[in-house]
């Protein structure tokens, strides 16, 4: 199915409905005029196939629970929104066409969920000549380092260099301040070498060794005997199908004598922490978008975040606990999806013609304070980058489980401006 | 006469085996020359290495007074040698018109009829060459061979597989061309090679046994021994 | 009517067909047909090797990305104006081409794929490591703004459209054109039959050679037009599956046909676009198609039609 | 960590990529060299033995090793039948035409990748090792009390690895046992020889090209089981297998066993090697070229004869 399934018509009118009725908004009064009953079209950037697709499913039941969510809540400005996904292969080039077939052939009103950087860059010029708003949930650097133009947002998610330069005091004052790096040779990785360096180098640390490894290699024991001897902290950071290999050997490589490790979570999302050869984690950090197992001091939002796309207390599907959710970067296409909401219901949007309306509304928007529309925590917006900076967070394998040890500040996150899309015309 | 072609000491080893041995051989302008021998005398090799196709071990080779040893076999082709191949080699997915159109160079429909129907094919032109009967496709072979007016002409095996009927024609296609083209023949039809030749060598074990008139030939004892006897 | 007559006549109005289409398409399909045609520019010069002198390459996408790398950093990181970037990124193919013919052809059949593969692997495995450059895995983007000739925007919709269909014209008459020059046909001649060919006096490594160089030439004037028409460069235009898809374009639409590599992409393009609106298996769709294809259309969409009703097709 | 143990951990890493690839090249290799054809779906029968074992050894409680004992015995039986089935409907239908060969097996390809995909899920799931202990290595060094041992800094390799390596080497020996000692092997390399021959011989050579093409997939599939409780089954894993065989088989020679398991150990431990020297993704670009480059100066593969 291309189409998620969704709430049925008649299910759907009804809530809408009982919306309009419950809601005191005057954009309401719009709901009775002739143009209101169409839906609002969301175009959803689906990975189903290729190698984003463990992410594409939980990025679809995420967007799918925040969908039925807003709807039940009465809509957009009256009207119920409808998700349109499809499918981009995880390929830069179908993604640029999809981006067209939303402007052009579905004719949805705005465009959204890409997670991976190459799809996000390819489709993104798409993007700015179809004039489509385009909401990415990637957290790559893309959109705030000035490379993309004023069609292309990320409201929902921290990008990259604020996260890993988030990192970089807690590592030094807790763990050490001698690290090696291990991380994928692409960019993604390239934005870990490059802005982590620079940020425990600002603690007062070095890296005493970078050690890239190619592209799709699905072994890694062989590039371990780079790390140094003399390492306090290894850093790690890797994704694609092979990261359970990678850290198993990470495993079998160190022993009983490891340094202390620090991980990305991005090397074990949608792994489940209890699978075999994974026990030497215990003790070892992880930066978490987003803690995957309730915390103690759980807040109502995640509770209900977790109950809406249906994730138990671990992290996992509640209806299959062994399939374990891409829990650290999936609530973005929830928050995302209700800054959309947000913006078109400051912008009164209508349709297309109003598109420059919404991104101006989205730019204007600063301080979104911790809620159930921003499960993950507190963020602040900069309008002039396009980039959302949130509280980042640092976990502990105690007992099989991550227990969150440290939450960032906003301020740890933030960096100069690097470009501003507010300039540009339209 | 001045001599066409010349052979010094060409010889060509496969693993050991001196599959032509020291050849050394002339062949005068304008002469039809048939070369004969048992099954494995060398005699395809030795044309081969004339002609380029197969590198030399030792020895030279040389075309109107030049030494050609290092050229290629494309440049040779282009010098003024034309080669048809023992195993049909036509392009069996092409139209007898592409076929000789590449023999010729170019598509001039004239030339390309004419030299069809010097063969008597010209009324097929159009069909694919694979299509054609065994005993067709080895006259298209000559006629691709004879379309590109060749100062040296080899031909090995032209009449395998061609009826009596065919073969007359053969002869008197052959017969046209002497005077212009010299003609080197790898033939085991004697008839032909009777009727045909102005001279014959005979190889055997990769050496000249023989080399005179088909007279001379017929009358030769070592020839009688080693080859006419059997036959 | 000759066959030249007809073959002119069928080109002509393949490209008055398709400039009808882009003026009269919506704009989602004439925003396809933009991407169609740059691709099938690409097929074409695949078709050049692989169709006509009968040379399998599993190596194309290095081509195809040197002619979009060149193109793209030229204007990415030199400023160029898009002529002269287009004109960077075909001369990087075409000195890239000649680079790797002249050790390729060293080899035929099998190793000749593979080599050709080995070659396009290190390719794509160097723009991955000269990132910094490159952008890696996720590229750059062209600035929209320089993305324009005298003052004619490429990322307007008609614009683009005209522009991609010029790029194809050229090579689909430069290639129809060859075909029927004795160049062409000794290409032909190699495909079929290569010792015969070099037995007529035809130097046929010097033919190999320069086929090599015009296809990957072709393929990356197609590389370096995408760049400029979609604003887009990155390394997954250099992965194997980059490879892989012109030999399946030029399989489907028919190989050693003129116009048969537009139609293959064609095909699969709205093949992929149609059945992903149906399902999200739509790969399982496109593979029963292929199955088919090959049990009942063996030559191609094009080859057959040929096979069956025209047989003077081009 | 220093140089001989480095280069040590690189050779042993090396030999479990170049076991499990001398397998699955093997299995190309004989399809290659027997039926002339390029299966393009190798690496796809190579996912389905990794993706067949979880869901073999996933419902089985008890010792992990009674799953993977069984994994490994169907495993290759599911992917061999499947690939007899590909044979029948595909392969037989267009003659093993090697161009409509290359297309039907990428439609195939397509359709087992997608059918895991919606079966099987996006996601990588480990099988569990029949039984895993690391194990640390010593290392010899002169001294000046003369040879001295001890245990350096990370190298180790796990009991797994080195039964892997093992199991491989029997796999290996017991196909050549196959093909030099049995009527089996008899009948298959005399229709690799001469098809109209063995047809005139009376040999199915239809039925050969079933089993030969079943048993092709089986060795792939075989393979995968060996791996995958090191590496996870995924949708997509039988890319790299397929063209890394691929190159295997053309630099080994075609038709040649010895060559397929050289070039197999070449393949599998040169950018592992070579990135003891230089970075990684740096020694990948030049082991690629190095072996395009063997290609270059001897087209015909380590072993082989020359291609025609």
């Amino acid at each position: 199915m291309s189409k998620l399934p969704k709430t049925s018509r008649r299910s759907l009118i009804k809530s809408v409905g009982a919306g309009a009725l419950l809601a005191s908004s005057p954009l309401v009064g719009r709901f009775a005029s002739a143009q209101s009953g169409a839906p609002i079209k969301i175009g959803f950037q689906q990975h189903s196939t290729g190698i984003g697709a463990a992410y594409g499913r939980w990025y679809g039941r995420t967007t799918e629970a925040a969908v039925k969510a807003i709807n039940d809540a009465g809509g957009i400005n009256g009207r119920p929104v409808e998700i349109v996904a499809e499918d981009d292969g995880t390929d830069p080039k179908r993604g640029a066409e999809v981006v067209e077939k939303f402007a052009n052939q579905h004719n949805c009103d705005v465009a959204f969920g890409t997670l991976f950087s190459h799809v996000v860059i390819g489709s993104a010029p798409s993007a700015g000549e179809q004039k489509i708003p385009y909401f990415v949930v990637s957290e790559g650097h893309h959109v705030a380092s000035g490379g993309l133009n004023r069609y292309t947002l990320q409201p929902g998610i921290t990008d990259v260099k604020s996260q890993v330069q988030a990192m970089a005091p807690y590592v030094a004052d807790n763990l050490g301040k001698k690290v090696t790096m291990i991380f994928p040779d692409f960019a993604f990785g390239h934005d870990h070498r490059d802005f982590f360096t620079a940020a425990i180098e600002a603690q007062g640390g070095e890296v005493l060794e970078h050690i890239a490894v190619p592209p799709s290699e699905t072994s890694f024991t062989k590039y371990f005997p780079k790390i140094p001897r003399d390492t306090e902290v290894l850093y790690h950071v890797m994704v694609g199908p092979a990261v359970l290999t990678f850290v198993k050997e990470l495993g079998e490589f160190f022993g009983p004598s490891s340094p202390a490790i620090f991980g990305f979570i991005d090397s074990l999302e949608a792994v489940d922490l209890a699978s075999p050869g994974l026990e030497f984690l215990e003790g070892t950090y992880f930066w978490e978008g987003n803690p995957r197992y309730a915390q103690a001091d759980q807040t109502s939002h995640d509770k209900n975040f977790r109950a809406a796309v249906g994730v138990d207390e671990n992290g996992a599907s509640v209806s299959d606990p062994k399939d374990v959710s891409t829990y650290a970067h999936m609530f973005g296409c929830w928050e995302t999806l209700h800054i959309i909401k947000a913006g078109m219901e400051a912008s009164g949007y209508q349709g297309p013609a109003d598109r420059q309306k919404l991104i101006e509304a989205v730019e204007a928007m600063t301080d979104m304070p911790e809620s159930d529309a921003h499960p993950q925590g507190p963020k602040v917006f900069n309008g002039k980058t396009h980039q959302v900076f949130g509280v980042q967070y640092i976990s502990r394998v105690e007992n099989g489980r991550l227990v969150k040890v440290h939450t960032t500040s906003i301020e740890d996150t933030l960096y100069p401006d690097e470009t501003d899309y507010t300039t540009q015309s339209f | 006469m001045s001599l066409l072609l010349e052979t010094k000491g060409l010889t060509r080893i496969y693993g050991g085996l001196r599959a032509v041995d020291g050849v050394d051989y002339t062949l005068a302008k304008g002469e039809i020359h048939a070369l004969i021998g048992p099954n494995g005398a060398g005699k395809s090799t030795f044309v081969g290495m004339v002609s380029g196709r197969i590198p030399a071990s030792e020895g030279e080779v040389w075309f109107e007074g030049q030494n050609i040893t290092a050229l290629p076999a494309h440049t040779r082709i282009r010098q003024g040698m034309a080669y048809t191949f023992q195993i049909t080699a036509i392009y069996a997915r092409l139209s007898l018109f592409d076929n000789v159109a590449l023999a010729l160079g170019r598509q001039d429909r004239t030339d390309v009829l004419g030299a069809l129907d010097r063969v008597g094919l010209a009324d097929r032109a159009m069909q694919t060459a694979g299509d054609l009967a065994y005993g067709h496709q080895r006259l298209l072979e000559i006629a691709m061979g004879v379309a590109q007016a060749p100062r040296l002409l080899i031909l090995d095996e032209p009449t395998q597989g061609l009826a009596e009927s065919e073969i007359e024609g053969f002869n008197t296609l052959i017969r046209s061309l002497a005077g212009d083209t010299t003609i080197l023949l790898i033939e085991h039809n004697m008839q032909v090679v009777m009727a045909l030749a102005d001279e014959i060598t005979v190889l055997d074990a990769g050496k000249i046994l023989a080399r005179g008139t088909p007279q001379d030939i017929h009358a030769n004892a070592d020839v009688q021994n080693a080859y006419l006897g059997t036959g | 009517m000759t066959v030249d007559t007809r073959s002119v006549l069928l080109h002509l109005g393949l490209i008055a067909l398709l400039i009808v289409l882009g003026l009269v398409l919506p704009t989602y399909h004439q925003g396809n047909l933009a991407r169609i045609l740059v691709l099938a520019t690409y097929a074409i010069g695949f078709n050049v090797l692989f169709g006509y002198t009968g040379l399998l390459s599993l190596g194309h996408a290095m081509f195809f990305a040197a002619g979009m790398y060149g193109c793209g950093l030229a204007m990415h990181l030199g400023g160029w104006p898009v002529l002269s970037a287009l004109g960077a990124g075909i001369i990087a193919a075409a000195v890239l081409s000649l680079i790797v013919a002249l050790l390729a052809l060293r080899t035929i059949g099998v190793a000749f794929m593979i080599v050709t593969l080995m070659f396009a692997q290190a390719f794509f495995l160097t723009a991955l490591y000269l990132g910094e450059w490159t952008g890696g895995d996720e590229g750059f983007v062209i600035a929209q703004a320089s993305r324009q000739i005298a003052g004619f925007a490429l990322t307007d919709p008609l614009t683009r459209f005209f522009a991609a269909l010029a790029v194809f014209s050229v090579a689909l008459l430069i290639t129809a054109r060859m075909m029927h020059l004795p160049f062409g046909r000794v290409l032909i001649g190699v495909r079929e039959n290569e010792e015969r060919t070099r037995m007529l006096g035809y130097d046929t490594f010097r033919h190999k050679l320069l086929a090599v160089i015009i296809s990957g030439t072709i393929s990356g004037g197609a590389g370096a037009a995408y760049a400029v028409l979609f604003g887009y460069v990155g390394a997954t235009f250099a992965s194997v599956q980059y490879s892989i898809f012109p030999l399946l374009w030029v399989l489907l639409g028919g190989m050693g046909t003129t116009i048969g590599p537009l139609i293959g992409v064609a095909f699969m393009f709205y093949l992929i676009d149609y059945a992903s609106g149906l399902t999200n298996a739509y790969l399982l769709i496109v593979g029963a198609a292929l199955v088919l294809l090959t049990l009942f259309a063996r030559a191609g969409i094009v080859g057959e039609i040929r096979k069956r009703w025209v047989p003077w097709l081009p | 960590m220093d140089f001989g143990p480095h280069l040590l951990l690189a050779i042993l890493e090396g030999a479990v990529g170049a076991a499990v690839l001398a397998l699955t090249a093997l299995g190309l290799s004989l399809v290659f060299g027997v039926m002339r054809v390029v299966n393009v779906a190798h690496g796809e029968f190579f996912m389905l033995g990794a993706v067949v074992a979880w869901f073999i050894a996933s419902p089985i409680a008890g010792h992990p090793a009674i799953g993977f004992v069984a994994a490994l015995a169907l495993a290759p039986l599911v992917a061999g039948a499947i690939a007899v089935v590909v044979d029948r409907f595909v392969l037989k239908e267009v003659e093993y035409d090697p161009e409509a060969t290359i297309v039907g097996t990428i439609g195939v390809l397509y359709i087992i990748q997608q059918s895991a995909l919606m079966i099987y899920g996006p996601e990588a799931r480990p099988v569990e090792p029949p039984f895993n202990h690391r194990i640390a290595l010593p290392w010899f060094e002169w001294g000046e009390t003369g040879l001295e041992f001890y245990y350096p800094w990370g190298l180790s390799t796990t009991s797994y690895k080195l039964f892997v390596i093992v199991a491989a080497i029997g796999i290996l020996l017991a196909f050549w046992v196959i093909m030099s000692r049995t009527r089996l092997g008899l009948i298959m390399r005399a229709t690799q020889l001469d098809r109209e021959t063995a047809l005139a011989f009376g040999i199915p050579v239809q039925r050969v090209y079933s089993i030969v093409f079943g048993f092709g997939a089986a060795l792939a599939a075989l393979a995968a089981v060996l791996i995958v409780p090191i590496q996870q089954a995924h949708y997509l894993m039988g890319h790299d297998p397929l063209l890394l065989s691929f190159i295997v088989v053309i630099i080994g020679g075609l038709g040649s066993v010895r060559g397929t398991v050289v070039a197999a150990l070449l393949i599998g431990m040169s950018d592992g090697i070579i990135s003891v020297f230089l970075s990684p993704t740096l020694s990948k670009i030049l082991a690629t070229l190095l072996v395009a480059l063997v290609l270059v100066f001897r087209p015909q593969g380590l072993y082989g004869k020359k291609m025609a």
